[in-house]
This record gives structure tokens, C-alpha cells and sequence, in this order.
């Protein structure tokens, strides 16, 4: 709901609701803010994204000099936390919590 | 087993925990049934007293949340603990759902104790043997 | 070298060699094994991947169920080496390990 | 200061490490002046006796390094840690490096002893004196 059409200028968290209608045995929620990192991932990096890697800074150079890489660097979620859900399972109702399922912080990688 | 029997009116926890963090001052009905239930939501709020259905005041957000059974019998009303997972509706309308060959109905809702009764399509709560 | 140019199947690492003529206080190596992730992140990831995130599969599941992503999974790094490096410097010469600088594990994020 | 003084011949750590890791025994000439130089490359190998160059076994690598300065002194021969990064080469071939208003000549190379000498253009070592 809090999300636009409009381009990214870098790599940074956006919002982004996940469905999990699907998913019976899970009562609550049935819609959870998931996140998404999104954005180009360009030089210099080190001013734009606090969390970035030297190795990522060195493939980056390599594009900028014109050499084709097979997998260019890519705007990813590089922290996580886990999520609370109440659930239903053949012996009653259990609350649990998930790991790696909110994205909390990008990088680009 | 029934209410909070065994529960005490105020989690330890709370000692240290200030007013104004409090997400709003949701006031949600808690309940927890003790059989077929693994985990608790309780830590979500500061539960004050009552006998069958107590009060909890939510921590980390304005949001209810209701379960019910088959026979619309509530299994653990409390509170949420994101106002991020669709809990926009003041009013508990619950959305069916189908697990184990069983019927569960659910909400989440965003006024103070809005999971104490389903709120059917909006209007006013309907005594349940009237809708079969 | 290692390299070809039939696509992976699923995401892993590959040996990639990155140049660093253009710097000149480095004096060995010119050239080192920084390696790349690539290929594609699919469903199912677990069977295919030991490195995945529940976010991951969440995400891939969206766009299975035909929901548009702004951003899909990628396969990155997960995990980096340090490379030691011999430098010039304007006091002589220097041995220096720096972080971060070989990929050393892929998965999907 | 010339040569491995004050260096072990051997160093502690080697009494754990079994032969049978060492990358397939390559020999290089091991030889770091304290002078101007942070760090050290001794680690990379198990080092033998020597007074003014010493020999040294890779532990990590079949691969030897070699760095000249200007004056075409060696400044610090020894085991590079990695068969990965060019050094395919048997011979010593340099490159030359232009870093703060100075040449350097630096190379990988893996034969045993092949950083003794600069190999210029693949040609038998020529005396330093006559290049220029």
C-alpha cells in the first residue's frame, strides 16, 4: 500500500505486503509486511548504501569498465527478522516465530 | 479450565515498562484457553485483572486480534503485535477459515475491545444461533 | 578461465577473475579469484540450495502465483573470504588482508 | 639489515603441520628487509635455514612472489598464498609497476627458486647492469 510505481534512485527497503491466504494452517496474519530491497545498484556505493561489500565494489568497477559480467551486482536484503504467527495444527493452536522473514536491511551484493 | 486463573494480573515484565510506550493504549479482551493451546500472546501486552476475560493493554500496537471455533466459542483474544498485518477495520469481521476439517474464524481489528464479540459483514454483533 | 558460457542451472558459485592493473598500489596480486554467484533461483529452493531464506521462498511463491515483484530473488554472496594483498605505500611495503573480497558461498535473497 | 636474522629458521607453528600439506613442496627464496616493509610473508611457508636468503616450503600454494625496486634489489621474495592469482608462469616474468614516482618489478611464478631471478622475456637472467 505504500508503494509507487516511481523508480528507485538506489538500492534501500520498500515496503511490500506478502499474501499468505494459501497457507491454511496459518491463522494469523493472513498479510504481513514482508519487505522487498529494491533499487539500482551503481558506484559509488559507499556514500549511497551504508552496507556493502568490497567484492561488490570490485564487480561494480568491472561493469564501468566495460567487462560483461554474468551476474551483475543486485539490491538484496542483507539483515533479517523473524515474525510472530498463530497457528493451527491437528493437536490445536500453537504460537510461533518464523526466522528471515521481514526484510529489514539492504545491501547491495 | 476457564479465564485467567494462573495467570498473574501483571506480567513481571511490566515493572520496567514506561506509559508511553504503550502502542496507543489499545485496550484488547485476552483469554487463553489452556488446553490444545502451545505458546501464549500474553507478553504482547500488560494484562490487567479480570476473571474470565481480562483486559490487556497492547504494547507494540493498536491491534486486537480474535480467534473462534467452529461453535464461535473465542479461543484467545489479545493482542497483535504489528499494526502492519492488515488490522485497518475498527470492527472484527472475520474471514473463514478451513483447516483439519474444522471451520476457524479470525480477525484483527483496530478499536478497544473489537475482538470481544464477531462483528458480522458490519453491522451491530448477532447473537450466533440467529445466522443457522 | 573456469568460466563458460552455458547457463547454471540453479544459482552457485563460479570462478570469476577480477583485474586490478588500474590500481597501482597494488603489487600482487594484478589479478585474483573473487568469484561470482550466478545462475537462477527457482522453486523449490531447499532442495537445491542449503543457503535460503523463508523470505526468499515467500517471494518466489508471489511470483508463482503470478503477483509482479519489483524486485526478484537473486542469487548473491553469502558469505566472503578476506585476500591478502602485498601494497606499495608512500612509507615502503605492506602486507594487508582485506575483508570481504573473495565470495565464498551463494544462496537466493 | 640483511637477511633472515632474527627470524627462527623454523617457526612455532610448523611443529604441528604434517608434510603431507605442504602444496606440493614448492621451494621459493624467502628474504624481507625490515627496512620499509609492514608485515610479513614468512607465514605462508615453513622456513628453512639461511643467512643472507633463505629458502622457504609453501604451505598454501605451489607459488612463488618475487618484488624488485627500482635499483633492481629484490625487497621481499617469498610464497605467495595462492596458485590462483597468475602464476602460471614457470619463469619469472615482471611487470613493471610506476607507483609514487618509482618502478617496481613484481612477479608470480612457479618453479622452485624461479623468484631468485628476474627471467627477462624469458631469456636466461641478464646481468642488471647491461639493460640500461
Amino acid at each position: 500500500q505504500n508503494r509507487s510505481a516511481r523508480p528507485q534512485a538506489y538500492c534501500r527497503l520498500q515496503e511490500l505486503m506478502v499474501d499468505l491466504y494459501y497457507e491454511n494452517f496459518l491463522i494469523i496474519p493472513k498479510r504481513y509486511a514482508a519487505n522487498n530491497c529494491e533499487g539500482p545498484c551503481k558506484l559509488p556505493l559507499s556514500t549511497r548504501i551504508s552496507n556493502h561489500s568490497t567484492h561488490t565494489v570490485l564487480l561494480l568497477g568491472m561493469q564501468e569498465r566495460g567487462a560483461p559480467l554474468q551476474r551483475s551486482p543486485c539490491c538484496v536484503p542483507v539483515k533479517y527478522s523473524s515474525k510472530d504467527f498463530i497457528l493451527v495444527t491437528t493437536e490445536g493452536f500453537k504460537v510461533a516465530s518464523f526466522p528471515d522473514l521481514v526484510a529489514e536491511e539492504c545491501g547491495c551484493r | 479450565p476457564h479465564g485467567s486463573s494462573g495467570h498473574p494480573t501483571l506480567t513481571p515484565r511490566t515493572s520496567s515498562i514506561s506509559p508511553g510506550i504503550l502502542g496507543g493504549n489499545r485496550s484488547c479482551v485476552f483469554y487463553e484457553t489452556s488446553h490444545n493451546l502451545k505458546g501464549t500472546m500474553r507478553h504482547k501486552g500488560l494484562l490487567l485483572g479480570g476473571t474470565e476475560h481480562s483486559t490487556i493493554l497492547c504494547l507494540y500496537s493498536r491491534c486486537c486480534f480474535g480467534i473462534w471455533n467452529q461453535s464461535s466459542h473465542a479461543v484467545m483474544p489479545g493482542c497483535w503485535d504489528s499494526d502492519k498485518d492488515d488490522c485497518e477495520d475498527p470492527a472484527c469481521k472475520p474471514s473463514p477459515i478451513q483447516a483439519f476439517g474444522a471451520t476457524i474464524l479470525r480477525c484483527l481489528c483496530s478499536s478497544d475491545f473489537c475482538n470481544a464479540n464477531i462483528s458480522w459483514f458490519g453491522t451491530p454483533a448477532v447473537p450466533q444461533g440467529d445466522g443457522s
